[in-house]
């Protein structure tokens, strides 16, 4: 169970949050339709550190992006996305 | 080599074992092979077998980085049955099932395939029209289903909580009765002991760390793989990695439609036979059984995020472990034994990739998902039909890397392109 | 067995009021208008009419009369309706802390979980959103269609509550 | 019933409770293991593959031999290490597979065929059929297993519970107490958990006057005083990521009935940093039959002695290769054994035995020999010639093993100590150190085995013997997994506490190898095992599910329906009246709907409120359809795409206001909705000025249909309702209400939208007009065949995540400006190829259509689609469906047949329009 450093919230339980996706399968808007599905269906799915999509979904149901190790699981960055906020 | 037997085992009794020959050799590499088989879990080893017996090529590698069998092949739940409800994947499981009702004689060595039956539970009338859904999919194409009743769920597995009050009521199960378990440690030595007899050098602790590539910029056709143990030249080479699968073809530079997830196992400690059968839900997402050893071996979903570490989050077994208690009460008293994980490679529509790559010689098995035990021999016979003559088998034709982008996904779930959506 | 009840409050005004933009204008925009800046997260701020729970980083809770925050937020926001869908409940006595680590992941023993402070969740698998009233009662907010359950869950577990 | 005859001091015995039937006495604070030593029980259990005798070994958790059933009933669990269950009175504990008794058990024949049972014999042999292997199986399944399997339900509960701290300290022996103490002191919020149901670990064995009972309560005091949790009977036996650790904590003893009703709870804890004072496992030594009861660790016979006062043999030899068992003479002597020798199989050391023992150097057991019981005669190899002694217990320590299973859980690596032949902790990347003995074993020396290998046994519970390690090595299962796998060494119960170091050093000695060359396995959770209600905690009882329930709820119940789950929602699938069958309910129900009116709870409906400037667009990108150019106050169907064209979901979205939209959904698909629309405002289009509210469960929904319900819908709302696809707002019974004049029945209908916490006024009322009229509430059996009958498609059904907006006839209301999700996706060439499954409606020639039924054409062949939804003409009757069919657009008028043979149902059917009822609408204008 993961220690996630919400940028919101605080350090928060991995339960409360959901995977969603890499931000490698996401095309860049405006993308040409042979070229989204390329960036869809392809993933680097490195044995290392990969930029991840995800969602304090049972918190402040606020995105992140997470620089996550999936050997180590250490979580190296944790990032907000998402409308401009009131700090 | 010696051939397995009672009268064999008889024989050792007076002398102390001391008969028997190491199951496979442990050969050096050759500078080349015809094929290059790389990963020694199941699929692979069973790829060489059949590519030796059925082909007769028998100039083939198998290159596992660490010892045989170790990865998926030994962490599973050794659940064998056929009943999916698109043709192209109960076509291509049930050759495989019908491989396993021989494949201890098949491969002298006893793989204790237990045909005890698969059932899923349905737990609402929606769920048993699923399910009868599922069973006349299978029926049509000449595939055993059977609906059961309230009462013939009891009759196979009376610790089920049959009351009208329970959580997720049973309203009946579809029954495949001949699907059931194997032992899965001895299907990959089976397989391995199998083809070194053929000629088929397994070699371990041999791990790929390259393609070498023809052409001017290194960019064409596969001849070879570099590996911790040198250069082996190859004509034609298999990728068979699972969870591996998007590193190994990242090494050529491929980009696969597979995310790496971690699925939790859980073993109780042995008790008298209690689980008669494999019991799956439709509904929720366990499944149980037990093993000849007495312990009750359960699973759940997967960890849905990424991960290589074969290291599982804790609550996702409880979960799994609550549903499956929920099901069957009288296992709350038991105690887990062991928890492990093993690293699926969850494909983008649930089912398998066989087939060639965008890289000449290079070809790919992988995408199982968390279901690719059952599907061993059939993997390994069409496989080897690919790596032999270049071509897909009728059987893997479905399933090709280039289905994604082409829009011929065989999505058995429906749940489209997010593998932690299924 | 510490001395604590369990309580369904009676249905309140409650409103998602989301700002899209600005928000720190909007903030003095309210503090000119209601006498109270935006909370930020995790906090709460509020006058006898109008109360304010922030739980997401774009949206806050408004418990009362919210209609004076519609002219605050004017272009920056809107305000929607959610009461409906949310029982409050009222977990009072000094062992309320103890409870919520009952089927939960948050640290409501935690000193800095202090009195105006509020958290979302997850309990016993059900979404919640805490508020600490006081030190001897905490606010609950529950999905209506979840609220029976995981009541029934408080009393379950209420046993164990003093009992470490 | 009298003191236990080896007792040192007699009396005290003051707890009752039964083995096998047999009643003895116990002290308080007894483990079963103590008390029948202490009764001089000598056989406590058989062995799982030979059902050799077996006596008590250990002390503590790592007993691989003396495991019981305990408690009765669904309180009963099988392979409690009597080791490690305190005794309580009453307690009730059974030996286990042993039959007709312990003493006689039949299964110990198996032992005379053990040498054609080698390690992985049943790889060899049994082939034939599947079925001829089943029958095999069903033998040694019987055969296998420990203990009895439990038959009924447990009758105690479980909790979860989180918690926090700075430091946790694990094992309060002396090195833990001293860890916790100190970082309490410091200001840390400390957790010490022990195992055990005392403080103090090794000094209840080896007493240290500086750390006394008096010290050992002070500092558990001082812990206590400083904000600290001290948790006793509680297990650290889970480490994951980030430092999160699982605790288990017995509530009460296995098989006793739990004061509160709890027998146990799980801690989810989060530590700062974990301070790992788990002591060391002692090693046992393979010579032949070394499993016979009367051998016995060293450690765990000083623990017996010095803590529960009981002398396990009277006449003892003791084997060691280590300093550490020379204590264990002196604790004997003191008690008044008499110890024959000390068996060192070093060749000097300069330990000090007590006065008058004999200390042999170079010297190991060879074997022993004595009855099911007891033993009688210890024989060793001294400077390699034989001689016997006529002992009563055999004390032997191979030297110690550290506790490191949760360093290694957390991910830690493992260093070789070649002083102490053991693994110690090494580095970790989490948080986390290991003191004490864990981290600086005793040292010890290694020794050749001098036994028959057949008999000297390693994994004692799974009858595993250096011979079975020799012949896995022999046959080429060299790695360490493969010679575990091969011959079951370490799977146990134990799960290898007491084997692994043996075995990895016969591995390593035939390799010609260090043991940290030969390997080395991976210690998963749990550390011990854990009761499986534990893990299940409240989810046991709800499959960790809780039902959702309907603000109607209780309006409904009083009308008595049958209820239908959908997801965990549960709504009244027909209101059955009298002894009417379900499918009599519905169709009368729906019959009521197409002649007068009905009326139905839709509140489970997913519900967005899309409001602010840039409502349209983002409704534009998650729909499929157009969005902008709808008229405030009106609304229509829309239907939305995944990425990869696939329709995911539908709906209706309503224009409230100007720049406010209602977007409603289905219910099975809310969550996902929810989470979808979310996913594409703040990550994809961050810049938009928007807000997304769910208001799923704010709204309760009425839908009221029939030709009769705009005018009673006027009368309730005194004006006339809105045309169909145009809003209202009113008041009904005195509740503001949201009126959206939207039909899924086919006829003219309203859903009508009020605040859940004020709906059911709104339902009465509702429910008196049409009651008035001849109409009545319907569920969802009637709904599904009147939208059957319309040929409206459903999440589930026709819309199954495999089809796209043309497969299913909705091509024609795409955005053809594009720019929505699933937009790339639909361009892929498989997706408009010839013979992709279709939406297709089916008449009956003749029977009932059964649904999910597969569909064969004229010629027979594999299936070309399938029955989605099966239903009838409500009013004409007769039956029709909708269906997936191979090309099906163009294939109206064929004839086919509808085939489940799993029902045993085969229907000849005709291939139509999707559109059975009122195909032009008309019924929807007043």
């Amino acid at each position: 169970m993961y220690l996630i450093d919400c940028p919101h919230c605080g350090p928060r339980a991995q339960l409360e949050f959901t995977y969603e996706r890499t931000m490698d399968s996401i095309a860049p808007a405006g993308a040409d339709p042979q070229e989204a599905m390329r960036v869809l269906y392809s993933r680097a799915n490195p044995m290392g550190a990969d930029d991840e999509v995800w969602r304090h979904t049972y918190g402040c149901r606020a995105w992140l992006v997470l620089t996550r190790n999936r050997m180590t699981h250490s979580i190296d960055a944790v990032r907000a996305v998402g409308p401009e906020t009131l700090a | 080599m010696n051939r397995y037997s009672v009268f064999g085992l008889m024989r050792g009794a007076l002398g102390g074992q001391k008969h028997w020959q190491p199951a496979w050799r442990d050969p050096e590499p050759r500078a080349s092979y015809d094929v290059v088989i790389i990963g020694g879990g199941g699929h692979g080893l069973a790829t060489a077998y059949y590519l030796a017996k059925v082909h007769g090529v028998r100039n083939v590698a198998v290159l596992e980085k660490s010892w045989i069998g170790g990865g998926n092949t030994g962490r599973n739940t050794t659940l064998v049955r056929s009943n999916y409800r698109l043709a192209p994947l109960h076509n291509l499981f049930d050759f495989g099932l019908k491989m396993w009702e021989h494949l201890s004689d098949e491969l002298n060595y006893n793989v204790m395939f237990s045909p005890r039956g698969a059932m899923f539970l349905g737990h609402s009338d929606a769920d048993m029209t699923m399910l009868a859904q599922r069973g006349d999919a299978l029926r049509c194409d000449g595939i055993d289903a059977e609906l059961l009743t309230r009462d013939e769920v009891a009759k196979v597995e009376p610790l089920i909580d049959m009351s009208r009050t329970a959580r997720f009521p049973i309203e009946g199960a579809l029954m495949q009765p001949r699907g059931g378990t194997a032992r899965h440690d001895a299907v990959a030595w089976g397989y391995a002991r199998a083809a070194d007899v053929l000629g088929v050098d397994i070699i371990q602790k041999c791990e790929v760390t390259g393609f070498v590539r023809d052409g001017a910029d290194g960019s064409g056709a596969v001849v070879g793989v570099e590996t911790t143990r040198g250069r082996i030249g190859a004509g034609r080479v298999g990728i068979c990695v699972a969870g591996h699968s998007g590193q190994v073809a990242g090494l050529a530079g491929l980009k696969l439609p597979i995310e790496s997830q971690t699925l939790q196992a859980v073993v109780t400690e042995g008790v008298k036979p209690m689980v008669n059968s494999s019991v799956m839900s439709q509904s929720l997402h366990c499944y149980v059984s037990q093993s000849d050893k007495g312990g009750i071996v359960m699973g759940g979903d997967p960890d849905n995020w990424p991960s290589y570490a074969r290291r599982g989050q804790p609550t996702v077994i409880e979960t799994a472990i609550a549903q499956t208690i929920a099901i069957m009460p009288a296992l709350s008293r038991l105690r887990m034994l062991r928890t492990w994980s093993g690293v699926t490679d969850m494909s983008f529509d649930g089912a398998p990739i066989i087939g060639p790559t965008p890289v000449r010689n290079l070809f790919i098995n992988g995408g199982w998902c968390y279901g690719g035990f059952k599907a061993t021999p059939a993997s390994g016979w069409t496989y080897a039909h690919t790596l032999a003559t270049g071509a897909a088998h009728p059987l893997n034709a479905p399933f090709a890397l280039d289905r994604f982008v082409r829009g011929a996904t065989v999505d058995e779930t429906g749940v489209g392109p997010m593998p932690n959506h299924r | 067995m510490t001395e604590l009840t369990i309580t369904a409050l009676p249905p309140a005004p409650l409103n998602a009021a989301e700002i899209w933009s600005n928000p720190a204008q909007v903030s003095v925009r309210c503090q000119a208008a209601l006498g109270f800046a935006l909370p930020g997260m995790g906090q709460s701020a509020g006058s006898e009419a109008l109360k304010l729970l922030r739980y997401e980083p774009t949206v806050w809770l408004a418990e009362g009369d919210v209609a004076p925050l519609a002219a605050v937020l004017a272009e920056d926001g809107a305000i929607t309706a959610i009461g409906g869908g949310i029982v409050r409940v009222r977990i009072a006595g000094a062992g309320w802390r103890a409870l919520l680590m009952q089927g939960g992941v948050f640290e409501a023993e935690a000193a800095a979980f202090a009195p105006g402070h509020c958290a979302a969740t997850v309990i016993d698998h059900v979404a919640v959103r805490l508020f600490v009233e006081n030190e001897d009662a905490c606010l609950a907010y529950v999905p209506s269609s979840y609220a029976a359950a995981l009541m029934h869950f408080w009393h379950d577990v209420l046993p164990l509550v003093g009992a470490d | 019933m009298s003191a236990g005859p080896s007792r040192i001091s007699p009396g005290g015995e003051t707890v009752t409770f039964t083995f096998d039937a047999v009643t003895y006495c116990a002290r308080a604070g007894d483990t079963l293991a103590a008390a029948l030593l202490a009764n001089g029980v000598g056989l406590v259990a058989r062995s799982f593959k030979y059902h050799r005798p077996r006596g008590i070994m250990a002390a503590g958790i790592e007993e691989p031999n003396a495991l019981v059933t305990v408690g009765e009933g669904g309180r009963a669990e099988p392979n409690t290490r009597a080791t490690d269950l305190f005794v309580y009175e009453g307690m009730v504990a059974k030996s286990q597979n042993a039959w007709p008794s312990l003493s006689l058990d039949l299964g110990a024949a198996l032992g005379l065929a053990s040498p054609a049972l080698p390690a992985g014999f049943y790889y060899k042999t049994f082939f034939g059929p599947a079925k001829r292997w089943m029958r095999y199986e069903w033998l040694i399944r019987r055969a296998a297993g420990l203990g009895n399997a439990p038959t009924l339900p447990d009758p105690d509960k479980f909790a979860q519970r989180a918690a926090f701290c700075d430091v946790l300290v694990v094992g309060a022996g002396p090195a833990g107490i001293k860890a916790a103490l100190e970082a309490a002191e410091s200001g840390a919020q400390v957790m010490l958990v022990e195992q055990d149901a005392v403080l103090g670990g090794s000094l209840h064995r080896d007493p240290d006057p500086e750390c006394d009972a008096a010290w050992i309560a002070a500092s558990a005091a001082r812990i206590a005083a400083l904000g600290g949790r001290i948790l006793l009977r509680t297990t650290a036996s889970g480490y994951w990521d980030h430092n999160f650790l699982t605790l288990t904590q017995r509530l009460a003893e296995p098989g006793a009935v739990p004061a509160h009703g709890f027998a146990q709870q799980l801690w989810h804890l989060r530590a700062g940093r974990v301070v790992l004072a788990t002591g060391v496992i002692e090693r046992p030594i393979p010579f032949t039959n070394n499993d016979r009861p009367g051998v016995m660790l060293a450690g765990a016979v000083r623990t017996y002695v010095r803590r529960y006062g009981v002398l396990p043999g009277r006449r003892v030899v003791i084997a060691a290769n280590n300093d550490d068992a020379y204590r264990t003479a002196a604790a004997l002597i003191e008690a008044g054994a008499e110890v024959l020798a000390i068996l060192d199989s070093r060749s000097s050391s300069t330990a000090d035995a007590p006065d008058g023992v004999p200390v042999l150097y170079d010297a190991r057991p060879t074997h022993v020999s004595g009855t099911a019981h007891r033993l009688s005669r210890v024989t060793a190899l001294v400077r390699e010639r034989e001689q016997s002694w006529t002992a009563d217990l055999l004390a032997v320590s191979g030297g110690f093993v550290p506790v490191a299973h949760l360093h290694m859980q957390a991910g830690g690596k493992l260093d070789w100590n070649e002083a102490a032949q053991a693994f110690v902790p090494g580095v970790t990347h989490q948080n986390c150190v290991t003191i004490g003995a864990a981290a600086d074993p005793v040292p010890a020396t290694p020794a050749a085995p001098a036994g028959h290998p057949k008999k000297s046994f390693v994994d004692f519970q799974n009858d595993v013997s250096l011979a079975d390690i020799d012949l896995a090595w022999q046959e080429g299962y060299r790695s360490v997994e493969h010679l575990k796998r091969y011959t079951t060494l370490g799977m146990a119960t134990d799960q290898g506490k007491t084997s692994n170091m043996v075995a990895l050093s016969r591995l390593a000695e035939r390799g010609h190898v260090s043991v940290p060359q030969a390997g080395l396995t991976t210690f998963r959770p749990p550390f011990t095992p854990v009761t499986m209600g534990l893990f299940a905690g409240a989810g046991a009882r709800n499959a960790a599910a809780h039902e959702r329930r309907l603000a109607l709820y209780d309006l409904h119940e009083a009308r008595g329906p049958v209820w239908q789950p959908l997801g965990y929602w549960f709504r009244p699938r027909a209101y059955t009246l009298g002894s009417e069958t379900l499918a009599e309910a519905a169709l009368r129900e729906a019959r009521g709907v197409r002649t007068s009116v009905g009326l139905t709870d839709v509140s489970t409906l997913a519900k967005f409120e899309v409001s602010g400037p840039d409502a349209a667009a983002l409704l534009e990108i998650v729909c499929a359809t157009t969005v902008s150019k709808l008229a405030a106050g009106r609304g229509r169907y829309t239907f939305m795409l995944r990425e990869d064209g696939m329709v995911f979901d539908d709906g209706t979205v309503w224009r409230l206001a100007e720049d406010r939209y209602l977007l409603t959904s289905s219910t099975g698909g809310a969550d996902r909705m929810a989470s979808h629309l979310s996913f594409v405002r703040n990550v994809l289009r961050p810049e938009l000025r928007v807000s997304v509210v769910n208001v799923q469960e704010h709204h309760a929904g009425i839908a009221f249909a029939g030709p009769k319900a705009s005018t009673l819908l006027a009368g309730l709302i005194g004006e006339a309702p809105p045309r169909h696809m145009s809003l209202a707002r009113a008041v009904i019974a005195g509740v503001p209400v949201l009126l959206l004049a939207a039909s899924y029945s086919g006829e003219r209908a309203f859903e009508i939208y009020a605040e859940a916490t004020q709906a059911q006024p709104v339902w009465r009322a509702l429910a008196a007009a049409a009651e008035a009229e001849g109409g009545a509430p319907y569920g969802m059996d009637a709904m599904e065949l009147l939208r059957i009958e319309k040929g409206h498609v459903v999440v589930g059904g026709e819309v199954d995540g495999r089809t796209t907006p043309r497969d299913l006839g909705l091509d024609k209301m795409l955005n053809k400006a594009g720019g929505f999700i699933g937009a790339n996706g639909l361009q892929r060439p498989a997706l408009s190829e010839p013979g992709r499954i279709e939406l297709v409606g089916l008449e009956a020639l003749g029977g009932e259509i059964a649904e999910g039924a597969m569909l064969i054409g004229a010629g027979g062949g594999a299936p070309q689609g399938h029955v989605t939804a099966a239903g009838r003409r409500v009013i004409e009757g007769g039956a029709i469906a909708l269906a997936h069919l191979a090309g099906g657009h163009a294939r109206r008028g064929e004839e086919l047949t509808a085939a489940s043979p799993t029902r045993g149902i085969t229907t000849r059917v005709r291939v139509v329009a999707p559109h059975f009822y009122d195909p032009a609408g008309e019924r929807y204008r007043d």
